[in-house]
């Protein structure tokens, strides 16, 4: 199924675009897209502990499974204020 | 002053903006008649950060996720101090030195409220909101990375409050 | 804005006026380029008190007696807080409910200095500043009374110290 | 020797002035002069305990020597803020 990817910050400049649309399998979680990133974009190991995500702009577990049509967004550790 | 709703909440109380911000207009948005204390936090963007003179910042912000977890914080602070109302503005995009970077403003009927729940909500954005900060430094330029952004964890939240001496 | 030397010091930084206040004014006093936070305290006039309901204040100082404490304030913060920079603007004569009586201001290069010294700050105020509110409500009036100010009491000042969590 | 005397809120309310000139005896102290202007306007007398004072604009002790044209101003607790 298709998904929408946004990246931020670093994440956004490793993968050099700040949206991309992926396949995933269906059931798959935000983790296995994640996953799938970080083989197209090697850099992206790094933040593998330390990246949260969001899904249809909202907070969400890595864990949580995907549908198609999500937008789902990776966050590098925050700096605000 | 026209804004896209992804920019603002509905009661403008909550906001993220590449224009400069004013204190006075947040102020203004927690006051009320039975007020009487207001604490306005202002960050600063500093010349000089871990020993790099620092030229400008560049803020990014994930705009309808950061304006949640403002609100999030709002309702976080209310829930422990009930008569207490926050406005926080957070500025994106080129920020020069010298010029805010974040206000937020805390009302409430005594003063000891609107101290905690300030220090609690500058300490809270700085643990949930997703925004970035891009240091440009002479010789160089950096994504500064703080903490991973989880409105649940509830040690975080409560370090926060801890901070907050409430 | 010209104003007679009781009303102010030469750095315009601690004030006793009986024009509105404003709180960019105040800001602006305290900001420097390695300073990363400004923490702003403003009092407003509530429309209620002790169960009175309150229809204005009048603000009686001993003007150069207030600067002078103003700037004692200044300095115990500055000896605490190497870093920190105060601002004390306070009203007189007649304040209308919902307007600011005291704004003050505290910046520093780090957020905690400047939650704590303007926290201390609005304590130490109320402690020996010689200022006294007039309080105009439905049915009389009456001079609200606090403390004996005296500004050498180091229980007081410690007491004062103790509420900044510092 | 001539002392003049400040008054302020309730204190001045009192006394119906916020300036008086008094005379007391050379070396009188703050506490001397409050005790002699309470003579006169009994009802300060319920500051006894929690006035304090300043001469010449500086804060003092009430156990302060007085000196003559000293300008002696008493408080009554403040609420300031």
């Amino acid at each position: 199924m298709l998904v929408k990817v946004r990246l931020f910050a670093r994440l956004r400049e490793i993968a050099g675009a700040s949206e991309l649309a992926r396949s995933v399998p269906a059931g798959a979680t935000a983790r296995v897209l994640w996953d799938q990133l970080a083989v197209d974009f090697p850099a992206l190991e790094d933040y593998g502990n330390v990246v949260s995500c969001a899904v249809n702009d909202d907070y969400a577990r890595l864990t949580a499974t995907l549908n198609e049509g999500d937008e789902v967004a990776f966050l590098p550790p925050v700096s605000g204020g | 002053m026209p804004s896209t709703p992804r920019e603002t909440t509905a009661d403008g109380r909550y906001r993220v903006t590449s224009k400069p911000l004013d204190s006075t207009v947040i102020t203004r948005l927690v006051s009320a008649p039975g007020c009487g204390a207001v604490v306005t936090f202002t960050g600063l963007v500093r010349d000089a950060n871990a020993g790099r003179r620092v030229l400008w910042l560049d803020y990014e912000a994930y705009e309808p996720l950061a304006l949640k977890a403002f609100e999030q914080i709002g309702d976080e602070a209310a829930g422990r101090w009930a008569a207490v109302r926050l406005a926080i503005h957070h500025r994106t995009g080129r920020v020069a030195i010298g010029e805010a970077s974040v206000i937020l403003a805390a009302a409430s009927a005594h003063r000891a409220d609107a101290f905690a729940a300030s220090r609690f909500a500058i300490e809270r954005i700085k643990q949930i909101a997703p925004i970035w900060k891009h240091e440009h430094f002479e010789g160089g330029e950096v994504w500064i990375e703080g903490a991973t952004a989880d409105p649940l964890d509830i040690a975080a939240r409560e370090a926060a409050f801890e901070r907050a001496c409430s």
